[in-house]
């Protein structure tokens, strides 16, 4: 898959949370977005903050194929993205994509297939299971957050399939963690996705282990360049430091010495 | 139309621009960006005898207007380099120079000998300054004996053009230059990267695996002119500039300071094209400045 | 209610932010924008034994997150600091401190004897790592055997807090910080400035009048923190930690380093108000992270 | 004088030409200006430019006391003026001020004063033909540029006084440099002000010299604190080495070693 360095006209700037947005974006020369894989991810440069040296690597949340639209889910957490969340309808970002391999959409269609996200984790999911349900999957959601309102994109989840909640102050779905909602001992999946903050991925995946089912993950280790050149994102495998950014950011845990 | 080749001992440039070893891995990696035909040459990352793993997880950290990297020269190994590497970059119509890397004396020399064997590598550059290693590496660029001796024993192996790459973490880096030279070097490349930190003060713990790492970027820029401009005035070898290169003028104020080529680095993460633009930038500098070849601007600096 | 009192020697400051020699005047400069009483102390621009007029202009360039000066010691001397500034400035309510630089021996101690005679200046700061000055500064700052003869000499002229300010243009920095521990400093303050240089590619000249200056700002911070770290573990002299410092999470990780106070300085070029701003901020990160007083964190690095 | 660190509210930003832009501004906590002399400079802080590490000196233009307005003429020389040009009405932009000595206003009324400029350079003279009217003298105007559209705010300064021009394009005025117009063979003066380029102010000042009349030039050295603190924008003065920022900017030119 050849990767691009091209300059995005944004289209919208939708407000998620105080902390979250959702830009929209389409390639400012008019071309057709390239075939893009549940997972990938994208360099975006930050132009105008002395605080950001690098680019910002962000999952892409979903391809509008119709309107030729990349959405990037933004989680304000230092001073890139939060420059990057003042982006404005008809500015101009730059950004390196598709990167990164991106997750497995199995053959057989009778698997029960979790996608399970914290966070601003969810963004790659919402692509990863309108893709999974349109290769004829029916995908279920675990989702989770702090509180209702940290919970980005619920509705657009709810759109494509099924979707069990938890946050730890109980204001919506079940009150706890992702791996103590009730779903998961009620029924039994094949195959788990997950994206989410470290400690809920190595749950995620310890759950996982316990019940022998396959599981992929993906990482967000600090990344430079995105492109497997600078070694800087290494993640240790079953075969030694592999660069997350090229070989990952989708990782099944068996090559994880979690 | 301007002139812009220049010469690194019997190494030949279509252009001063080159990247920098460990920041543009085998070049594969920028092939959907630049065409790498434009470049002046490729410095592939450190190669080691053996292979090594490098670093642990975290290796980087973003500072003002650069970054840190411990990386550890993570590599497959010479053997490795010479069987599935070298096959798919030896046609690539640009220098491709090996930067070699190692531990002990007997591992430099060991690794230059098989680079020695390969027709289509022209130079290695001897990476005597990495920051990143336990052993070896920097230790061997901050004293002149050990220059001395390194440089010495890879002359002996080594019969192509023979670049080595200072560290800038030194008293007086014109003394480090002089070794080399003295011992047969056909060029230097300066500078690595600066020893530096950074602390999480949340966590209350340093952000890098090794605690310390290379500082690179534009931040180090200054100190790289500085000594480049020092070097030049000290030693008689062509040298390759590098240390915050950003863009065309930085590339410019290298060879105003006496820099026969240049090496970019960093920038390659920020702008997987900037090598490319580099040296269209340089090309578009010397014709609206009425030069007839880039020559005319290595060393240039009016005082 | 946070403890932010340190101690340097016998010097007590009661909080651990100082300002930087050459970046803060004699203080009154600031006294518009922000209450001195509320710093920890104040280094005074460098004192020499004869009135200097430093470099010719341009003394300025501005670089990636940094900035180049090559001022040259510019100052009245020693006499007319205690005839005319002292007078002044010996009341502030915060430790003043004299920055005391010479170009050789005899006037590091004739100037040191001199302030010796103040009371109300409870220490100086011995700089022997101006990059700026064709003879002594930086000379006496790059070799362990010069720096143990000036500090010797200092040391028996000057009877209260002697701090050594140590130049990070040097190979190993915990060698120069041990040779002035052994010949009797009470404190040690670091970085000054590394050596740089800025070009005007258009004029093809350097922008400096000295051609090198002293690189400063949010870019060295890295190199500092790890020459603190470094300094740290190799010294049982309390540390002065500056290089970089932009804000309060900057002062902690110097802090955590090993530092037991900190200097503001090219950060006050940009906001006046910052020095004050740092030390609220030291007080915030303690109250947040429940500690009582600022000894907590010191050198609290967790590895 | 007390200096201020203020925030200040950017109530318009109006283009002059499309290399400049006048910018007026109020503070932002609504204290009334102080009293600024013309001559005297700013600091202003770039936001958002990795470029300008620094802040930027910037010419007091004018105040209008009635609206508790204070006006810059930015010229967009480089990233962190090109970056000041941009603001929109309503932004914040953090100066210091009110900064440096200004020019000297005589006491005699009968004195003819000439107000020389040079392209952006004219910013100061504008305060100081309305202040040195206000004080009942008649201030005449000598400004130069490259071209007709170079010469910024001519009409505002035709409002004040007599103007005369020159352009090296003979756009607009006689053609040549300043010291080349007939005024200055057809007219003595006995105090002259000037403030532009280098090379214009050293022959102005030579011309002064020549003609024995008093003359105060403004210096540009470049600057980091404004404040007399770094000694950086040093001039070599009859006195040594002086701060531009403090001492300065406007010097008689009998101090200067020109």
């Amino acid at each position: 898959m050849k990767k691009s360095l091209i300059d995005m006209s944004v289209t919208a700037n939708l407000s998620v949370n105080n902390r979250s947005v959702l830009l929209k974006m389409t390639p400012a020369d008019g071309s057709v977005l390239p075939e893009c894989k549940p997972g990938q991810f994208v360099e975006m440069l930050v132009e105008g903050e002395p605080k950001a040296f690098l680019r910002r690597p962000i999952s892409i949340n979903y391809v509008d194929v119709e309107k030729n639209e990349l959405w990037l889910l933004i989680q304000k957490v230092g001073a890139g993205t939060l420059k990057l969340a003042e982006v404005k309808e008809g500015d101009i970002i730059n950004i390196i994509y598709p990167l990164g391999n991106g997750f497995t959409i199995p053959n057989n269609k009778e698997q029960k297939l979790l996608l399970v996200g914290g966070g601003v984790g969810v963004a790659p999911l919402l692509m990863l299971g309108t893709e999974l349900k349109k290769a004829g999957h029916t995908p279920v959601f675990l989702l989770g957050a702090r509180t209702k309102d940290d919970l980005l994109l619920l509705d657009k989840f709810k759109e494509i399939s099924e979707v069990y909640v938890t946050t730890e102050d109980a204001s919506e779905g079940e009150k706890g963690f992702v791996t103590q909602h009730s779903v998961l001992t009620k029924e039994r999946f094949d195959f788990i996705y997950c994206c989410g903050p470290g400690p809920m991925m190595k749950a995620v995946a310890q759950y996982a282990n316990k019940v022998a089912t396959e599981c992929e993950v993906s990482l967000e280790n600090k990344m430079a360049c995105g492109i497997g050149a600078c070694l800087c994102c290494v993640e240790d495998t079953t075969n030694g430091n592999v660069c997350v950014c090229k070989e990952g950011p989708v990782f099944n845990i068996k090559r994880l010495k979690w | 139309m301007v002139k812009t080749n220049v010469n690194i001992g019997s190494l030949k440039l279509k252009n001063p621009v080159m990247t920098a070893s460990g920041t543009f891995g085998y070049g594969t990696e920028y092939s959907d960006f630049i065409d790498l035909s434009k470049l002046g040459g490729i410095i592939v990352k450190g190669t080691t005898l053996a292979p090594r793993e490098g670093n642990p997880y975290p290796r980087m950290a973003e500072t003002p207007s650069g970054m840190l990297n411990a990386v550890g020269l993570q590599n497959k190994g010479v053997d490795y380099f010479v069987e599935n590497i070298y096959p798919q970059i030896k046609d690539l119509d640009t220098a491709v120079v090996v930067n070699v890397s190692g531990s002990t004396i007997e591992d430099y020399v060991a690794v230059a000998e098989k680079i020695n064997a390969l027709d289509k590598i022209p130079a290695i550059e001897l990476n005597i300054s990495c920051p990143n290693v336990k052993e070896g590496g920097m230790a061997f660029g901050t004293s002149p004996r050990s220059i001395e001796k390194v440089v010495k024993a890879v002359r002996q192996a080594y019969n192509k053009t023979l670049i080595v790459k200072l560290s800038p973490n030194v008293t007086d880096i014109t003394e480090m230059a002089r070794a080399a030279e003295a011992e047969g070097a056909d060029s230097l490349s300066l500078i690595n990267t600066l020893l530096g930190m950074a602390i999480d003060a949340e966590r209350r713990r340093p952000i890098l695996s090794t605690v310390t790492g290379g500082l690179s970027g534009a931040c180090v820029k200054p100190v790289a002119l500085r000594m480049v401009w020092q070097v030049s005035k000290a030693v008689k070898l062509p040298l390759i500039g590098l240390g915050g290169i950003m863009n065309a003028t930085d590339a410019i104020e290298f060879l105003l300071a006496g820099a026969t080529a240049i090496q970019i680095g960093t920038a390659n993460f920020i702008d997987p094209q900037i090598s490319v633009k580099v040296a269209e930038g340089i090309e578009e500098y010397l014709s609206r400045q009425g030069c007839h070849s880039v020559q005319e601007i290595i060393g240039g600096l009016v005082l």
